[in-house]
């Protein structure tokens, strides 16, 4: 760990937000990737199945 | 002059309706269409009068040509019956609104702000439009909601005075008109059958 | 496209709301600014430009849905749009009553306002000034945001949010205009850029309206 | 292989950046670490700002990508308009979150640098207020696609108003600007917050290449998150036709 000295606060925190925020929206986006192609597949077998 | 409606697809919501839909209908005649609910006739008169594009197929005559009524009349209530007509009639650039008005019997009313009249009576300001347009295709979606039988056959001898000068008329209508002399054409037929489902391209099916 | 201007001007005379709501609504930011920043009058004159530039620009957006809602409710809309008259000039002739009915009013009253907000003397003219110039281009962009939001509900907060970040530039040149004026400095740039804005505005916009609303028509 | 255009079938999409993505994501991995670790714990600290010269390594790439996200969505908004290929509509309509987030990132970082320098959380400074601007725009954007239920009339007002945004994004640049020179000229914290975020020549070598990296990283990371981001609004719209294909039977 490097010695931030007396701005240690400010550069953790903007590490800390800005990672935050990219790995929420990393997750938000892979979970509605997720969502969105299993509820299509319902859709297509059901589909498929009344022709 | 003849409107000649070919092979045409119309859309709604981005899915086709009708599909393949032919249809002429020449000066002096009036063709008159049918069908269910929901089967896309209101979408199909909108898109024959130039107000949304076709999917496919063509309409020969310009909407230029074409005055549209829908369901909504254009109405506005703070300005009189005679205010509206008039407002009309210089965007179409056409004078007067005395016969407009005499035809649907509005001439007691004209001094009255529009917002006072009943559903009927509005109704036939809406169709006064028409006649005030000048154009010589009238695309008309049910007309006669809300008109008594005598308004109803005030509107059928419009009609006929409109033929009768040389225009042509396009109705969606399930109440029988008196009007003899029109034809009467089913839309059910054209009916669009669902797409079928192969690899998707750019509708997504 | 006369008859058209006229019939705009005529409902809202007679509907109300029109020449009234705005400028009412002008009047209540003027007067509860002080309320907000208390009643010292030196910080007041300081301030008074750029409240009364925001006080405008609100009460402009605060009438921008009824361009076309109205018209759209009634079929108006889909009956002008099958009229002989090009899609443009429909949308710039509706931005002109816009205008005429809430800029003007708004540009009149500014100085009566200014009173109210201890606006130094040197303070009337160029403000009066920029808001003539700036106030067109506002009511042409919210033209296009009106436009744009016209088929939608709920459309009025949406419109808000679309068409606050257009202002920016109008409001700065705007208001920067008549505070720079006031501090003695050269006001011409802000007066160039402004007047520069609001042709451009004038000009072009309105192609992107038609095209956003023959969108919203089919 | 004959053009471009063929990745504009959206299957044909799906299948490319299925095999395109894991590579992607890893490249974004690796690089984000590597210029970020670098970054944060190989650099030295500069002379006046001290340590907190370490927060360039986010800053500088997510004001870039807060830029670049945005010039995305004008091309493909551009191409949808010209050549109406559904799936450069919906990029457009998958970038702008992450633009968005971008710009909060680089606001966020910029605040947090300032307090420190500037003694202040927010300074009304040219370059925070027109991220600021930027992300209004955004919202705008975002909000405007999702109140829309129709995907193709969604699709042609979101392009157009991204068009007019782009024109009124710039000329706010130039505004923000010209107001606040009018309002603190030559103040001297404006000028030592001009290496943050300013082009590669001032930034030294030593804080050059970690700071690279972590660019590349933002670029890798953006094209890995925009193709699954497409990916689901190509599913999700092929849903709404098959089920409104199915309402028609």
């Amino acid at each position: 760990m490097p010695d931030l000295g007396k701005y240690a606060d400010a550069v953790l925190s903007s590490y800390a937000v800005s990672l935050g925020l990219i790995l929420a929206l990393v997750v938000l986006s892979v979970a509605r990737a997720r969502r969105v192609r299993t509820a299509l597949e319902e859709v297509e077998a059901r589909v498929k199945k009344h022709g | 002059m003849e409107l000649q409606v070919s092979d045409l697809t119309v859309t709604r919501g981005g899915i086709a309706v009708l599909e393949g839909v032919n249809l002429a209908v020449s000066a002096g005649a009036a063709l008159v269409l049918r069908g269910p609910n929901g089967i896309g006739k209101t979408t199909l008169l909108r898109t024959i009068a130039g107000l949304q594009p076709a999917l496919l197929g063509t309409v020969s005559l310009d909407r230029e040509q074409m005055a549209y009524s829908g369901h909504a009349d254009g109405i506005k209530a703070p300005l009189t019956v005679a205010e509206n007509l008039t407002f009309w009639a210089s965007v179409f650039g056409t004078g007067s609104i005395d016969a407009a008005l005499a035809a649907f019997q509005l001439d007691p009313l004209a001094a009255r702000p529009a917002g006072g009249l009943s559903a009927g009576q509005k109704r036939r300001l809406g169709l006064a439009r028409m006649v005030v347009t000048g154009r010589p295709v009238w695309v008309m979606d049910e007309p006669t909601v809300s008109l008594d039988t005598d308004a109803v056959a005030m509107f059928a001898e419009a009609v006929r005075a409109h033929l009768a000068g040389g225009g042509l008329a396009l109705l969606a209508t399930h109440i029988d008109l008196g009007l003899s002399e029109a034809r009467v054409m089913d839309v059910g037929p054209f009916k669009a059958k669902p797409p079928t489902i192969d690899d998707f391209d750019g509708a997504f099916l | 496209m006369i008859a058209l201007l006229l019939r705009d001007l005529r409902l809202a005379i007679r509907a109300g709301g029109g020449f009234g709501l705005g400028l009412a609504f002008f009047l209540i930011v003027v007067v509860l600014v002080p309320f907000g920043v208390g009643p010292n009058s030196s910080l007041l004159s300081k301030i008074a430009p750029g409240i009364l530039w925001l006080g405008a620009l609100l009460a402009c957006l605060l009438s921008l849905d009824r361009i076309f809602a109205l018209d759209w409710e009634d079929g108006s809309l889909d009956l002008l749009a099958t009229a002989p008259l090009p899609l443009e000039a429909i949308v710039s002739v509706k931005a002109l009553a816009h205008w005429l009915t809430t800029g003007l009013p708004l540009v009149i009253a500014a100085p009566v306002f200014g009173v109210l907000l201890n606006l130094p003397a040197a303070g009337y003219g160029p403000l009066v000034i920029s808001l003539l110039i700036g106030t067109p281009a506002l009511s042409v962009i919210g033209t296009f945001g009106a436009a744009l939001t016209v088929g939608l509900k709920r459309g009025g907060l949406l419109l808000s949010l679309l068409v606050l970040p257009l202002y920016v530039p109008t409001l700065i040149f705007g208001a920067e205009m008549a505070r720079r004026s006031i501090e003695g400095l050269t006001a011409q740039t802000s007066l160039l850029m402004l007047a520069g804005i609001t042709f451009a505005v004038i000009a072009l916009l309105p192609f992107a309206s038609a095209a956003v609303l023959r969108v919203n028509l089919r | 292989m004959s053009s471009i255009w063929e990745y504009a079938n959206p299957k044909k999409f799906i299948a490319t950046t299925n095999r395109l993505l894991p590579w992607v994501t890893g490249l974004a991995v690796v690089l984000m670490a590597v210029g970020l670790v670098w970054g944060f714990f190989f650099t030295p600290d500069d002379f006046r700002q001290g340590s907190t010269v370490k927060i360039i390594y986010i800053h500088v790439p997510a004001a870039m990508m807060a830029i670049n996200t945005w010039a995305m969505m004008l091309v493909t908004s551009l191409v949808w308009i010209v050549r109406r290929h559904h799936v450069s509509a919906l990029a457009a309509r998958a970038a702008a979150p992450i633009g968005a987030v971008m710009t909060v990132i680089a606001l966020a970082t910029g605040a947090i640098w300032g307090q420190p320098m500037w003694g202040t959380w927010w300074e009304w400074d040219p370059r925070l207020t027109s991220f600021l601007i930027l992300f209004l725009f955004y919202l705008g954007y975002i909000a405007l696609w999702s109140a829309i239920e129709e995907d193709d009339t969604a699709a042609d007002l979101t392009s157009i108003l991204c068009l007019v945004g782009s024109v009124f994004a710039i000329l706010s640049r130039y505004a923000v600007n010209f107001w606040n020179q009018g309002l603190h000229q030559g103040s001297s914290v404006l000028r030592a917050g001009a290496l943050m975020g300013d082009t590669e020549e001032r930034v030294s070598n030593v804080f050059a290449t970690p700071l690279f990296i972590s660019m590349a990283g933002f670029v890798m990371l953006f094209i890995a998150l925009v193709f699954l981001r497409t990916q689901t609004e190509i599913r999700a719209r092929r849903m709404r036709a098959l089920l409104a294909r199915e309402r028609m039977q």
